[in-house]
């Protein structure tokens, strides 16, 4: 188990190098190696570390244990094949560690971006559209019975399309560099990760490449279904590659747009839920 | 010593998970126990140094 | 029938607390929730309160907030407070307890928010203060409702295949945690984030995610 | 940012909900929406008089509400002054607002013997032995109590 977790730890830094060249490249520049945010990593873990003299202590450590806490625990799911009801739970309380993150510091850059995590909570309203939609049609929430369900039915992302979008909606607004990437936007520094530096930002980068991981991962395992590992990483380095070009195509939307657009999404997956019932 | 402890309890976990002594759910709920620590501690142990806490970033 | 329906979406059951008729059971989901809610909660006992930074504008100065544990006693009292009734409204098998405790979480975030000064801050609060009393009205229909159309109230009951529970009832107690927690409704919850005093603050939006991640579970499983 | 009424439609649904003096009147807005279907939903909603007081006093019935013991309810020494115009004299539902009549006459679910208004159905909840309920109401209380103290003895 921990060998798996150390693999999604560097699979998904990789996977995050992936995403900025990609990025890069799209745009028309050269772009950092792909290994850059492994030796980043490693870097900040190198580095002179202590705690802001402004800072709530306990709070300012706590946080980073518990965003590493809850993804290693999101992946333990993922891999033990059990209820996505709990990993889109994690999924909610990591809002709470970027709440955390931003306002242990004192840092006005830091409040900036949990005040702004705090305005995109509504990008988790398309996922309970989604579980809804899920639970309606295979009639479980346990990973095993829904990727039996697609075994015998085909995946369920050319079953319901609308909801797979949802899905990946989420997964986007999660992104670094996404339109809806607002709480780390480069105008107020690194948002809610500004005074998290050194081991701290070491051991958080380890946490968001677990989280990038896991987003993929379920992603492709909830709608596509059970296919081997090998063919389990392509696809999901193919879904990453789609998110780049958004990411690098689409611009920084502001605040409360996102919140507006994610809502819409939302709605959308509502009214189609409501189709498929009245259909059904 | 913590990063030690808290690393062997990993390794602990996931090799008696292997071996069937503990059951999956259980040696998963060590690691996520465990790991955060590990991961915090062996930075701290190994980083440069311990400087005083400074006041946060307050721009260019 | 004297335990959780099976197969439930939160997981089997794994421990039961008896109360008379009312019965709090740990789930593998309602034990993460549980779990989550423990920690905060002692976040916000044993932390003390950051020291804001703020910038003065169009100058290269910048003052520090000092703000002392004791000047911010009363939120921590609240945020413990709040901490507490959310454990209580994970863990509850009950719907009417689940709404009770769901509203004293409504009221205890609007003690924590009261106790600041800032003018914003308490401009914001307010308009919470008003969404919450709203939801108490839908909150405690859709209770209501379910007592009325089932007979029961008790989750292991509801959750059963055989008792149909009307979508009125159900979007009522959504709707009635989204009130009081503003769970979608972030616009004030975002203002008040910006006083003093994290630990106490993040108690606030742990509370209410905890609840409506527990709500979407009643609502699926009913 | 551009003024009041300018921009796309998306910024101006933005700027219309960041408005936090709007919140609580987009939230009564979707509360009355869903009491209106509600309202609309009631005639075919079931009501389960097994558990919950029957709306026709029934005797026989366990759960008849005026069986609590102690003396019956129905030999109440008050006297009426025109027993046509109140012939339930004594019960819960002895004077109802015309509004309330017609409301008990169309529904299952009002104008039950105790239950002659919607708060009555959390009232029958608390009938039953739930100690905890009691507790935490008790609860809720105590800490309303407490931030209007605190925020009454508050200097300023």
């Amino acid at each position: 188990m921990i060998d798996f977790l150390l693999f999604a730890v560097f699979t998904g830094l990789l996977l995050h190098g992936i995403h900025r060249k990609a990025i890069a490249r799209i745009q028309g520049r050269p772009g950092p190696p792909i290994w850059q945010e492994i030796l980043h990593s490693l870097k900040f873990s190198f580095k002179e570390t202590w705690i802001p003299a402004t800072a709530s202590e306990v709070l300012f450590v706590a946080v980073v244990l518990v965003a590493l806490g809850i993804w290693s625990a999101a992946l333990f799911i993922l891999l033990l094949e059990g209820s996505i009801l709990m990993l889109f739970g994690i999924y909610m309380l990591h809002k709470i560690v970027e709440h955390g993150l931003g306002l242990s510091s004192g840092s006005p850059y830091g409040k900036f971006g949990a005040i702004r995590s705090v305005i995109s909570a509504a990008s988790e309203i398309p996922l309970f559209a989604t579980i809804g939609a899920i639970y309606f049609v295979t009639g479980s929430l346990q990973l095993s019975d829904i990727i039996a369900y697609q075994a015998a039915n085909g995946p369920l992302l050319l079953l319901m399309p609308p909801v797979a979008a949802a899905m990946y909606i989420v997964i986007l607004s999660k992104m670094h560099y996404s339109p809806f990437a607002i709480i780390e936007a480069k105008e107020i520094v690194s948002g809610n990760r500004t005074e998290h530096f050194g081991v701290w930002r070491a051991a958080l980068d380890v946490a968001f490449s677990l989280k990038t991981f896991v987003l993929l991962y379920a992603f492709v395992l909830i709608f596509i279904g059970g296919i081997p590992f090998a063919a389990v990483l392509v696809l999901m380095l193919l879904l990453l590659l789609s998110l780049s070009f958004v990411c690098a195509l689409c611009p920084m939307l502001s605040p409360y747009d996102t919140v507006t657009m994610q809502s819409l999404a939302t709605a959308l997956v509502a009214v189609y839920l409501v189709a498929v019932v009245v259909i059904a | 010593m913590g990063t030690g402890v808290t690393g062997a309890i990993c390794i602990a976990a996931g090799a008696s998970a292997a071996l069937d002594m503990l059951p999956l759910w259980g040696a998963g709920l060590l690691i996520v126990v465990a790991f955060p620590f590990f991961v915090v501690l062996l930075g701290l142990w190994w980083n440069a140094s311990e400087g005083e806490g400074d006041i946060p970033f307050i721009g260019y | 029938m004297n335990s959780l329906a099976v197969p439930a979406i939160g997981g089997a059951e794994l421990h039961v607390i008896e109360f008379g008729d009312i019965v709090n059971y740990f789930s593998p989901y309602t034990a993460m929730l549980f779990a989550f809610a423990v920690l905060f909660t002692v976040i916000a006992i044993v932390s003390r309160p950051e020291r804001q930074v703020d910038i003065a504008f169009g100058g290269d100065a910048y003052y520090t907030k000092d703000i002392q544990p004791e000047q911010l006693k009363f939120q921590r009292f609240m945020a413990i407070a709040c901490g507490l009734a959310t454990l209580g409204a994970v863990v509850s098998g009950d719907v009417f307890n689940f709404t009770l405790f769901t509203s004293m979480v409504g009221i205890t975030n609007i003690g924590i928010v009261a106790a600041y000064k800032n003018r914003h801050v308490l401009n914001a609060a307010f308009q919470y203060g008003i969404v919450a009393m709203i939801a108490t009205v839908p909150l405690f229909g859709g209770a209501a409702i379910i007592l009325a159309t089932t007979g029961t109230l008790s989750m292991w009951e509801l959750f059963g295949s055989a008792i149909a529970v009307p979508l009125i009832a159900k979007a009522f107690l959504v709707l009635g945690v989204m009130g009081e927690g503003m769970a979608p409704f972030y616009v004030a919850k975002a203002e008040i984030t910006r006083a003093p005093g994290a630990p106490y603050v993040l108690i606030i939006h742990v509370s209410s995610l905890l609840l409506f991640l527990r709500v979407v579970e009643i609502v699926l499983s009913m | 940012m551009k003024p009041e009424g300018q921009g796309s439609i998306i910024s101006r649904i933005s700027r219309a909900l960041s408005n936090y003096d709007y919140l609580a009147g987009v939230y009564a807005l979707l509360v009355i929406i869903i009491t209106i279907i509600g309202i609309v939903s009631l005639p075919f909603l079931a009501y389960e008089d097994v558990q919950v007081y029957p709306k026709h006093i029934d005797r026989s019935s366990p759960l008849d509400p005026y069986d609590r013991g102690g003396t019956p309810f129905n030999t109440t020494a008050v006297h009426a002054q025109y027993p046509d115009n109140s012939p339930y004299l004594g019960y819960v539902t002895a004077y109802l607002t015309p509004l309330s009549q017609f409301m008990a006459d169309g529904s299952h679910h009002l104008g039950t013997t105790i239950v002659s208004h919607p708060g009555g159905i959390i009232d029958e909840i608390l009938y039953n032995t739930r100690g905890l309920d009691t507790v935490v109401e008790t609860s809720i209380l105590f800490v309303a109590f407490t931030i209007a103290a605190y925020l009454f003895r508050r200097k300023d």
